[in-house]
């Protein structure tokens, strides 16, 4: 490609917020305007991506996975590290998410934020080209540097706009994430000095090299094996920064008091996107590198993923703040997305990535459902509302439509990624009937806690606090209609998604392919 | 002959040492401890270095041990240890690794160092001499000479500098700092 | 001859004796002078060694550490003057003020 | 020419949702538009049944596909309805049926403020019941299930300012889903086990693909065979369909939800919770009779379960005093009867009483929002009576859905239950035979019991004067009553040899169903009738002869004999209570601790508690350093020992 149109798309962000920095501090309207605008270029511009992007045929497992659009520049030739970035299946609609949410984003920040609009929307921006670095980073350092970079901008969101003790939460959140990602260092570094020892017995003036398709091509080549033990900690080290992010179930605390304090907007982001880095990191990072270790840990974490589903349901359940309740239904989704993820075969991996997408969406739009009913009433209680669908028809449908693709009712989005994970967790060989059996359970305890609070908000009489709240305003109904859409086409035709992943899906699990055919 | 000189000189240092560690009145220990210098001269004297021997009475016991007199008899120093010890474990706990620092020194000596008597020869009679001192003192040694040279220039000016803004310092100050005094007191 | 051997176990006693009245003293002109003892201790076992090793090395250095203490004794006492003028003892744990 | 016309059924009514929901604002407008839509979608449907009638009956199975709704891996399921015998036969009764309801909903709902978007919610409720009832593959079936479902939802809660309409919605709801959960995992194992969700084989983008029910006898061919194992996952994927289907129709364990949601408008439970959505359980039981037909065990438990709904909904219909609560039982009841027919393999007579039941019960139950409507929104039957004077087109339509609720003969009711006691007496079921003809006395008196007290006496509460109700609401009812009257010829048993037409019905079915049409039972049908005559007569006269004893707001009469058992009877068996005081309590408690003290002191406390433990250290640390500089002296002189002694000891 003559114009390396990944790297526009990855850098434009960045860009536009370089370009809010002359615009003056008091200037809301405009920096809105501005970052509005960068956000919908950039969205346009990532649009060449789908267009552009041709699935190689499956024939044959290649050695390395194949990269579309990729690009490569020396960066630090003396140890092999080159800012090389691609896309591939998986990850083009991951970008495609992060574009597409972002203009939603600053839409819905003319009413949430009022104060510093201008810098919010300056991390903003540059958190959009944090996001879009991690899935696009083909080299493994530059895969780091833009996972801690994404830290960042969100914890001066939280920490800044956030709610009373926002403080707090930033702190818990950043030190969570980042206590993680550090043993992932470790392991990059681990695997950076393992893969140079075992090339350099080849050839004597091989320097070492960063390049994620350079390492797997030599795994699959079998010129650079891993002993098992090794394996398995190297795996057990990525795995823990992901399952921290994805949140997995032990590591979800941070989670709820991040979207407690986290502005609407930050909110939106954070389960929009940040949480699929996770799930992403799963499929690219620990599957294809680590295909034994990923077999030998799959019941484990399934195991813990279910109990994610169920658990966060149930807390999901008990919880009477809005931001809480759609927090810990982020947990159980996630919890969904990783079952998925090690049912390790072709429709558990891509129904995980659908559903990534899908929470994105869904739970994005209740973010900006619940800061709706927030900005009027700065309260986020189930208990000083109800009735509301009485005064306030057209947010009570949109408000459905997303709890039902939420909950997973068949023709919207959400069935479609439980149903292909739960596909493929049961075709899995080790994973069977008693996992099922709590996943759908978790199935039908998300339609509980949904429609709960669907109740409490839209059914019953209507109280005198809320008689005057006004219904939703254009700008409010454009944001949400722009979800919405969406969500019922993928639920009626997922195909275009689905299509496009096969082969990076497949590839991502070749390893395991020829982990079975003995290699 | 000579062990018998030895022997008897380490016994005086050892007294010495042990006896300004011990005496309760600071001019006492300041005195032990120029009989401990005094001793160790002797001995510098039995290991062929007259000049340190020198050296040692004039620097060491002539104007280090009357500067600590001086300074002794100037604050009026010497009963200043009857107020019972602050910090309880102190003591036991001090002795206790005196004890274990001399054992562990004295296994390390005794392995280090031979036992066999020293090289005599020819070589010994011009060993010890200044001169030989001086010619390696001026050629190899040069620059650490000039560097101490200026560390003690620093060090004079140093003591004018702090004397010097001892004097300015004023009685409110002095109150002052006992105030601080207390208070530390009532919070211990 | 007297082996060399005595020479560095009588320095080491003496040490030993100048760490433990560093230790135990609180009058800070007598922690001064078991610091200076054990200067003096180590002072020794330079010349010791030096007379076995026959090399004039060692009583350079310890010309050098005897300057080197001479400078630290002044530095020191006019350090506990100060001190002394200002709180009124020369005790080392009224000096405290450095608290961590 | 039948593959693209079968598409237009269901998409008309969802264009009518469409433009309800956006377009159009005005009562007037959507009342029509709805109905139209139905009224069409119903002439395209037997316009679509006459072609296939046409067809020879070897190929009376037409599929379209529009496109490959999910392809991933090895799953590849095609967004594509079918129409065969079966279908046509739900298809014709959900539209018409519909379009009547449709119709009388224009009177009854008139004056409501928000009745644009009820019709538009009816007209979303029939497409996706059409996309169940047409649906060729599981998933899309799965769809339509739980799309009526959400229907179902927003029509309960169609009043949603009354605290108990929108607690029924979401129970219904909910329970509805538990069922669906059972289902997925149905769903999972139909594919893992065959490899497709079709039910027959079809032409997906070029290739034959064999649909999992054409598969059944290649996988099950070794049926009573030594290998075990295919009859266990027939018996696991029934079972699961059978637990799907009991949520949905609202059999025994998950009934609770179907009397709650009379809640809702009248027409809704008429069109709903009798017509068609809960039949929607029967018609999926139907279409895989195949699979249920390979586990003798899941017979037996469907059997049983169909037979014992009958016979307790059947006692809690008899104690209710709130008019729709008595209908929504006895449904409850004739589903039993439904259920217990698939249970033993008499999949015709079934769908035979499905289709009847519909009509009348649809009747029923329009007849009693026309005693609601005329007597000012009351439903306690204490408060009425004598209505037969004020309402004689209700009075007279009513009493001829409860004379064919009841099974007298000439009437759609008698065939239909005839069919189902007969095939139990062929087939040697005789302890459901003895139970359904109980519970069917039973069904006689209650309905008995039910006419007396509103029609009969005089009137006992006189806040209101009872009125009949418009045209609109009077034509469906009369065309229901004719309906209830001639539905019983579609499958008359052959009474005498050489009678023309019997069995029509289960000819019809016959290339779906395979099934020969059962004889005639004669002293079966003989007590039946009596029974029926006899109990109705004896609940009628039992309530008019001591009208004088039903007080406003009193006991029944019967209490004096019955005590307790009145009360459980009126409680269902206290089975929601169960439910309440063990699953709904539990789970709210359960959930509580969990989220409170597991989650925020167990893990988060974890969590905090890491970051408390470094603060700890750090002021432990801290201590140390306490400006005496002795105690420095002391740490410096053991650091210098320590490392001595290490030199010493350690390199030697």
């Amino acid at each position: 490609m003559s114009l390396p149109i990944l790297s526009i798309v990855l850098w434009l962000p960045a860009l536009g917020a370089l370009l809010l920095l002359l615009v003056p501090r008091g200037a809301d309207e405009l920096a809105r305007r501005v970052a509005l605008g960068v956000a919908l270029a950039t969205f346009v511009v990532s649009l060449a991506l789908p267009l552009g992007y041709a699935p190689a045929d499956l024939t044959g497992t290649r050695l390395a996975p194949e990269l579309q659009f990729a690009e490569e520049l020396a960066w630090l030739p003396t140890w092999g590290i080159s800012y090389s970035i691609g896309l591939d299946g998986v990850s083009l609609w991951l970008v495609l998410l992060t574009t597409f949410l972002t203009p939603v984003v600053v839409l819905s920040t003319w009413d949430s934020v009022h104060k510093e609009v201008r810098n919010f929307q300056i991390l903003l921006l540059l958190l959009t080209t944090a996001m879009m670095g991690v899935f696009v980073a083909q080299d493994l350092l530059l895969f780091y540097i833009f996972w801690e970079f994404t830290l960042i901008p969100m914890t001066f969101l939280i920490g800044i706009w956030g709610g009373e003790n926002r403080i707090y939460a930033a702190r818990k959140f950043f030190i969570y994430t980042f206590a993680g990602s550090v043993l992932m260092l470790l392991a990059i570094i681990g695997i950076y000095v393992l893969h140079r020892q075992a090339l350099v017995a080849h050839d004597p003036n091989f320097v070492g090299s960063m390049n994620f398709s350079r390492i797997v091509s030599d795994l699959r080549s079998g010129n650079f094996t891993l002993e098992t033990g090794i394996e398995r900690m190297l795996f057990g080290a990525f795995f823990l920064a992901f399952a921290i992010k994805v949140p997995l179930w032990p590591f979800h605390t941070w989670l709820p008091d991040a979207h407690v304090e986290a502005p609407t907007a930050g909110s939106v982001v954070l389960a929009g996107v940040l949480l699929k880095l996770g799930g992403y990191g799963m499929i690219r990072y620990c599957i294809t590198l680590f295909p034994e270790a990923s077999r030998w840990a799959a019941p484990a974490i399934a195991i813990l993923a279910i109990i994610g589903i169920v658990y966060g349901a149930i807390v999901a359940f008990a919880q009477t703040d809005m931001k809480k309740l759609v927090a810990y239904s982020s947990v159980s989704h996630m919890g969904f997305i990783v079952l998925g993820i090690f049912a390790l075969n072709m429709e558990g991996v891509s129904g995980a990535v659908l559903q990534m997408i899908n929470h994105g969406l869904s739970t994005g739009a209740l973010f900006l459902i619940v800061g709706v009913l927030y900005e009027r009433r700065h309260t986020r209680e189930l208990e000083d509302y109800g009735g509301l669908w009485k005064i306030m028809p057209v947010y009570a449908a949109i408000t459905l439509l997303v709890a039902l693709s939420s909950a997973g009712l068949p023709g919207l989005n959400g069935f479609i990624g439980e149903f292909t994970i739960m596909q493929g967790a049961f075709l899995a060989p080790d994973l069977g009937w008693p996992f099922l059996g709590f996943a759908v359970l978790g199935v039908v305890l998300a339609a509980v806690y949904l429609f709960k609070m669907f109740q409490g908000v839209f059914m019953g009489e209507l109280e005198p606090a809320n008689a005057e709240l006004k219904d939703l305003s254009r700008r409010e109904i454009a944001t949400l209609a722009i979800l919405c859409v969406p969500i019922v086409l993928i639920g009626l035709y997922p195909a275009f998604i689905f299509n496009s992943m096969q082969v990076s899906v497949g590839e991502a699990l070749d390893s395991l392919v020829l982990l079975a055919a003995g290699r | 002959m000579d062990t018998l000189i030895f022997i008897i000189t380490a016994a005086i240092a050892l007294i010495g040492a042990v006896a300004m560690v011990v005496a309760r009145n600071a001019i006492h220990s300041a005195l032990f401890l120029l009989l401990n210098f005094g001793a160790v001269a002797v001995l510098f004297l039995l290991l062929y270095s007259p000049f340190l021997f020198a050296i040692q009475l004039t620097v060491y016991a002539g104007a280090i041990m009357v500067l600590f007199l001086f300074v002794v008899m100037l604050l009026g120093a010497e009963r200043i240890e009857d107020a019972p010890d602050q910090i309880a474990w102190q003591r036991p706990l001090g002795i206790g690794l005196g004890v274990v620092l001399m054992l562990v020194a004295m296994a390390t000596a005794l392995r280090a160092s031979a036992f066999a008597p020293p090289p005599g020869g020819e070589a010994l009679a011009t060993f010890g001499d200044p001169a030989a001192l001086a010619a390696l003192l001026f050629t190899h040694y040069l620059l650490p000479f000039q560097i101490t040279g200026i560390i003690l220039l620093v060090a004079v000016i140093g003591v004018v500098v702090l004397n010097q803004r001892g004097r300015h310092r004023s009685e409110e100050a002095g109150r002052e700092d006992a105030r601080t005094r207390r208070r530390e007191d009532a919070r211990r | 001859m007297v082996p060399t051997a005595y020479y560095i176990l009588l320095s080491a006693a003496l040490f030993a004796i100048g760490v433990l009245g560093v230790l135990v003293r609180r009058n800070a002109l007598v922690v001064f002078m078991s610091v200076e003892l054990m200067l003096n201790a180590a002072n020794l076992a330079f010349v010791a060694f030096a007379r076995e090793r026959l090399s004039v090395d060692g009583q350079v250095l310890v010309f050098f550490v005897i300057t080197v203490a001479a400078a630290e004794v002044a530095v020191g006492l006019a350090l506990l003057v100060a001190i002394f003028r200002s709180k009124r003892t020369a005790d080392v744990d009224e000096v405290s003020v450095l608290k961590g | 020419m039948l593959t693209w016309l079968i598409w237009f059924i269901p998409l008309l009514p969802f264009v009518g949702f469409l433009l309800n929901l956006f377009v159009i604002r005005q009562e007037r407008q959507a009342g029509m538009l709805a109905s139209a839509t139905v009224v069409a979608s119903f002439v395209l449907a037997l316009v679509a049944t006459v072609l296939l009638a046409g067809l020879p009956e070897a190929e009376r199975r037409v599929q379209s596909m529009a496109w490959e709704w999910i392809a991933t891996g090895s799953l590849s399921v095609p967004f594509a309805i079918m129409f065969d015998p079966l279908t046509a036969v739900m298809v014709l009764l959900v539209t018409g049926v519909g379009a009547l309801i449709h119709i009388y909903s224009i009177g009854y709902m008139h004056g409501d403020p928000r009745v644009v978007r009820y019709f538009a919610y009816l007209n979303l409720f029939v497409t996706m019941m059409l996309f169940l009832v047409m649906a060729n593959n599981l998933l899309l079936l799965f769809l339509g299930w739980e799309g009526v479902g959400l229907c179902s939802f927003l029509l309960i809660g169609f009043w949603f300012e009354r605290k108990e309409a929108a607690a029924a919605a979401v129970k219904a709801f909910v329970v509805n889903r538990i069922g669906d959960a059972a289902f997925i995992l149905a769903m999972l194992a139909v594919f893992s086990n065959f490899g497709t969700l079709n039910f027959y084989g079809m032409e997906i983008n070029g290739r034959w693909v064999p649909g999992f029910l054409e598969r059944m006898p290649e996988i099950f061919g070794l049926r009573f065979g030594p290998d075990w194992q295919p009859i266990a996952i027939a018996t696991g994927i029934s079972f699961l369909l059978l637990i799907g289907a009991t949520g949905k129709s609202a059999q025994l364990p998950l009934f609770v939800w179907l009397p709650d949601a009379m809640a809702g408008p009248t027409p809704v439970s008429a069109l709903i919770h009798a017509a068609t959505m809960v039949t929607a359980g029967v018609y999926m039981m139907a279409r895989t009779e195949q699979l249920f037909a390979a586990s003798p065990a899941t017979q037996s438990w469907v059997v049983w379960i169909g037979t014992f709904t009958a016979f307790i909904a059947a006692t809690a219909a008899i104690a209710q005093w709130d008019i729709k609560r008595v209908l929504a039982y006895s449904t409850v009841s004739q589903l039993g009867f439904m259920v217990a027919a698939c249970g033993m393999g008499a999949y015709a007579a079934a769908i035979f009483h499905l289709l009847t039941h519909g009509i009348f019960k649809a009747l029923l139950f329009l007849g009693s929002g026309s005693v609601i409507h005329g007597t000012h929104e009351t439903q306690d039957m204490r408060k009425m009576g004598g209505l037969r004077t004020a309402m004689p087109t209700t009075f007279w339509t009513y009493m001829v859905g409860a004379a064919a609720l009841a099974g007298v003969v000439p009437l759609a009711g008698f065939w239909s239950k005839d069919e189902i006691l007969a095939h139990a007496a062929a087939y040697g079921y005789w302890p459901q035979l003895a139970i359904l003809f109980l519970t069917s006395l039973l069904t006689a008196f209650y309905m008995g019991r039910q006419v007396a007290l509103i029609f009969y006496g005089e009137q006992r509460d006189n806040h209101y004067h009872p009125h009949e109700s418009g045209q609109t609401m009077r034509v469906p009812l009369i065309i229901l009553a004719i309906g209830a009257i001639v539905a019983g010829f579609m499958n008359i048993p052959t009474l005498f040899s050489g009678m023309p037409a019997a069995h029509l019905l289960t000819d019809w079915l016959q290339p779906v169903l395979h099934e020969e049409a059962g004889k005639f039972n004669l002293v079966v049908a003989i007590l039946a009738t009596a029974g029926a005559v006899g109990m109705g007569y004896l609940g009628w006269w039992a309530y008019t002869s001591n009208a004088a004893k039903v007080k406003v707001g009193g006991l029944d009469p019967a209490y004096r004999y019955t005590g307790d058992i009145w009360d459980g009877m009126q409680e269902a068996w206290y089975v929601d209570l169960a439910y309440n005081r063990m699953v709904v309590a539990p789970f709210r408690s359960f959930s509580a601790t969990l989220a409170n003290v597991f989650d925020k002191q167990g893990i988060d406390g974890m969590v905090n508690g890491v970051g408390r433990v470094f603060t700890w250290a750090a002021t432990e640390v801290r201590m140390l350093q306490n400006g005496y500089v002795r105690t420095y002296a002391l740490v410096f002189t053991m650091g210098a020992v320590l490392v001595l002694s290490f030199m010493l000891f350690v390199t030697r």
